[in-house]
């Protein structure tokens, strides 16, 4: 095993023009593939933080007792799907009702008494956030006697749902798209490699040598063309990013909002991908070499 | 004319070769012996590069049989073909060096191929490339070797695996007298050690010099088969 | 001049192999640029139509006498940035109120009468939908005397914008950043045909063809791949396109969004791009073989 | 021995050549006349493949000037290389045929370089074809020919653009008698109807069957040159 490795690399070193243009396509095809999961990511995490803003009303009979709060509120807070309850007294709802009006406030002015019930505001976690599971859980949340109506905008949030399916769904595809092509652009380079390669192929055959001693050095210089392309292009992303986040950061203030990286399991799976895809792109090769 | 079975190490039996439509080879039949040395020759064209390359399974046979030292080479399965090479020590006529190896690595593959170890390796190579006069370009790439070089390396390579038997074909080709006389020294040393050496040659003076068989092929076909216990007989070769 | 297309022609048969794999590689480039251009593309028309939703209100002085409405309404239209202005009387207004509250709406059917003033509702262009923009356009109107307020979604659109801001940078960085991986992977691809190819153009070269004579039918060929590339590249994105468009408008029902293809322009600016970037790979390569 | 400068086709003045550390040529000074048939000979690596490198301008000189029908070889711009390469038929010891291309369109190339009609291209390349006897094998490519058919090729390709000098690198090498014959009676009638010849060679019977001038190489130095009237003068070849 040991001697192979080290034909490996002498082979790479002795063919170093065509290796080094395989490393640098290979490289580009991996920082395709793994800018635009960056970008998928970061997408994300920013639908997250807006969908952290989706919340439930659940407005209460006008009559139910205070003290009877405490007890409701832990029966919401075991229910499927919610992750927050908070209290919202009448009298908070009606200055919060004057805030958002802004200019239509004049009509709480002339107001004698408030006509608005005391009511639960409930946080759902990201998961529950699709129409029909709101929808599932209003509907128990109306089963409560204490509770007289739900309410949480329907309209808003299935358009935004059916939006941001639309775009999981393209980013997906988009994404599958890539990888596919990511594997196909490296697997062709290193058959166009391997071809440039063939005479050499033909000769050790005919002075004897084993299909597998002349397999392995190319297996291994496959995958070492393949990890090495997976770290320049993953490097250069990172470079990238580095250089960006700071600057986008910054134009993004208000919003809890970081840019970040991959996340290191995601780096290695696309380490990972690049040196099978670099052996892959042997076995094709080999595997139509050897055959004639 | 037909060889005592028992001590042919190649029988080849009413074998064809087409390419396409053009005939390569018709209906010959040769027996070769252990430690015979054997010499092919005719005009260019005749099918000399094509009968050394069934052998060693270059090209398939389109028609009858071959065997080399006991192998059938219509029945070899495809895992096997590398142990049949190995039994050969090949001098391709168009050398055949890998271009990005140096002198070392190319003849060191044969050795690599059939897992000797790294120091016998060493050993072996240089000795061999000194026998060729071939020692002070062992870390030279193929392409600035001279014409003359590179068969002499091509020579080395065929020889350094310690085969059963060597197939040469035009091996002295680029070759002033006293280098093309090494050669033939060197094949002639194989064939003293019980060797087999099929060479395939239009070197007159080569075949002048040597003593063995001799084949001629003519457009594919097998004209005459010759013994020729001295080298005396050489007016018959013309 | 034929000659040289007949020359071309026959070496794109005789290196078949090296072609298709090329051919391949340039067509799959092609295919993630513009896939992420179609991607682009239609996001874009999503936040556009998104867009059109953003609305300015323009309150009028509660005296103002009925008959001035036309002329203002045209003043207002020929603001710069507004799109398109229509009038709201105080009950049509009230009325909206209502639907708008659904829940707190009990607050208004206790009114005497109705505290809203007359407004107009703008919408803007869409270049003028930015924080700062509205804002100026904002200020303006708010210096005619017929105005009492003006009012919109300053922070949801300043939120919005700069959400909208950041993927903007993000699609064009990444964009560019594909449109450079698929230039040199495509002329990486073609450096490694022509390197395959090398002792043919030295052979042409010992016996006196000029460096024209030899390169000319490489950058047809260059030329043709690269063409044939971009067609196979754009025919499967298009494919792609009409197997996925009719499931994905028909779970966007309720937006007047329609997927749609890249604009003509842009696919003919593609097919143009992959011939040139066709002819650079060879430019590249044969700079480089041609120098020894 | 100086000849006389107004008929010299190529001078050749204290010409040096190495690569790297390796000296393959030392200061050669060698005028070669129009119409001369030279041979040039020496054991291998003596330096005659570089030698006919360097007319060509396959490699640069390390020192010295060389003239060519009137070019200094170290002033011609990048541009006339061609034109340069244009004066010479290049037979090369190592072929040189495109492998993806026919036997037809390997000669044809030379005069669709120069810009010839195709009517002309056709008549002419399959005449050519006609006298190296390869006719029959005009659509082949070249690894299918066998290494004495590749080498007629070669020829044919160097005679095909009417040149003023053949430089022939071993051309009979991989050539049965009867086709080396045919080769050097081509390379005789051109030389017969005016032509320039430079054969590099080992080939005991082409330099004691042809008559012109004998240049020896060894070790890169220029031994002797001689002028031999008539192929009798084969004995001082040695
Ligand atoms: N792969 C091939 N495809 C088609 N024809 C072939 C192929 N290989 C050889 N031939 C033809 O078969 C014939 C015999 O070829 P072969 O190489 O055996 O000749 P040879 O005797 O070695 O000649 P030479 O002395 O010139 O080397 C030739 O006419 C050649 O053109
Ligand atoms: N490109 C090169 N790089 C390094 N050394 C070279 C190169 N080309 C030739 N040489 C060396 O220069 C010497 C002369 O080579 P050349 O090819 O001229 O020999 P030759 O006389 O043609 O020999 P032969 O008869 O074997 O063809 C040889 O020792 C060779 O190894
Ligand atoms: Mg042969
Ligand atoms: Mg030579």
């Amino acid at each position: 095993m040991k001697r192979y490795y080290r034909r490996a690399i002498q082979d790479l070193l002795s063919n170093r023009f065509l290796n080094s243009i395989t490393v640098v396509t290979i490289s580009l095809s991996i920082l395709i593939l793994s800018a635009f999961a960056l970008f998928l990511a970061n997408v994300g995490d920013l639908v997250n933080i807006w969908r952290q803003g989706v919340r439930m009303m659940v407005y209460l009979q006008p009559d139910l007792q205070r003290d009877r709060i405490p007890g409701l509120r832990a029966e919401i807070q075991n229910m499927y799907g919610v992750a927050e309850v908070s209290f919202i007294p009448k009298e908070a709802a009606l200055e919060r009702l004057r805030n958002q009006m802004q200019r239509q406030s004049s009509i709480i002015v002339g107001l004698d008494h408030n006509p608005l019930p005391d009511a639960f505001e409930l946080r759902m976690i990201p998961t529950t956030q699709t129409g029909g599971k709101m929808e599932t859980l209003a509907k128990e949340l109306e089963q409560l006697p204490e509770v007289e109506e739900v309410e949480y905008g329907q309209q808003w949030i299935g358009r935004l749902t059916s939006v941001f399916n639309l775009f999981r769904l393209a980013g997906s595809a988009l994404g599958a798209l890539f990888f596919m092509a990511a594997v196909f652009i490296v697997a062709n380079t290193i058959r166009l490699l391997i071809y440039a390669r063939r005479e050499e192929v033909e000769i050790m055959r005919l002075v004897g040598a084993t299909d597998g001693f002349i397999k392995a050095p190319f297996y291994i210089e496959g995958m070492i063309l393949g990890a090495l392309g997976g770290v320049i292009g993953l490097g250069s992303l990172f470079l990238m990013y580095l250089a960006v986040s700071s600057n986008v950061e910054a134009s993004l203030t208000g919003d809890s909002f970081t840019l970040r990286f991959l996340p290191p399991e995601m780096v290695g799976a696309i380490l990972l991908g690049s040196i099978i895809v670099g052996w892959f792109g042997c076995y094709l090769s080999l595997k139509q070499f050897m055959k004639t | 004319m037909e060889a005592d079975a028992k001590s042919a190490i190649i029988r080849i039996f009413h074998v064809f070769k087409s390419y396409g439509t053009k005939k390569a080879l018709v209906d010959i039949t040769l027996d070769i012996l252990k430690n015979e040395f054997v010499l092919v020759t005719g005009p260019s064209g005749a099918g000399k590069t094509t009968l050394l390359k069934l052998l060693y399974l270059g090209e398939p046979a389109s028609e009858g049989q071959i065997l080399v030292d006991g192998i059938n080479l219509s029945r070899i399965p495809r895992k096997r073909v590398p142990i049949l090479r190995r039994k050969f020590g090949i001098i391709f006529q168009d050398y055949k060096l890998i271009p990005q190896k140096s002198v070392y690595e190319n003849v060191a593959l044969v050795l690599e191929a059939a897992g000797k170890r790294k120091r016998l390796i060493q050993k072996k190579v240089r000795s061999v490339l000194r026998t060729v006069n071939m020692e002070d370009k062992i870390d030279a790439l193929p392409p600035s070797l001279s014409g003359g070089e590179q068969q002499r390396v091509a020579v080395a390579r065929a020889v350094v695996g310690d085969p059963k038997i060597i197939l040469a074909d035009e091996p002295t080709g680029s070759l002033d007298e006293d280098s093309a006389k090494d050669i033939i020294n060197l094949l002639k040393g194989f064939h003293t050690r019980g060797g087999t050496v099929i060479v395939a040659t239009h070197d007159k003076d080569l075949i002048r010099k040597t003593r063995g068989r001799l084949v001629r092929l003519g457009m594919g076909q097998l004209m005459d088969s010759t013994e020729r216990l001295s080298p005396a007989a050489e007016e018959q070769a013309g």
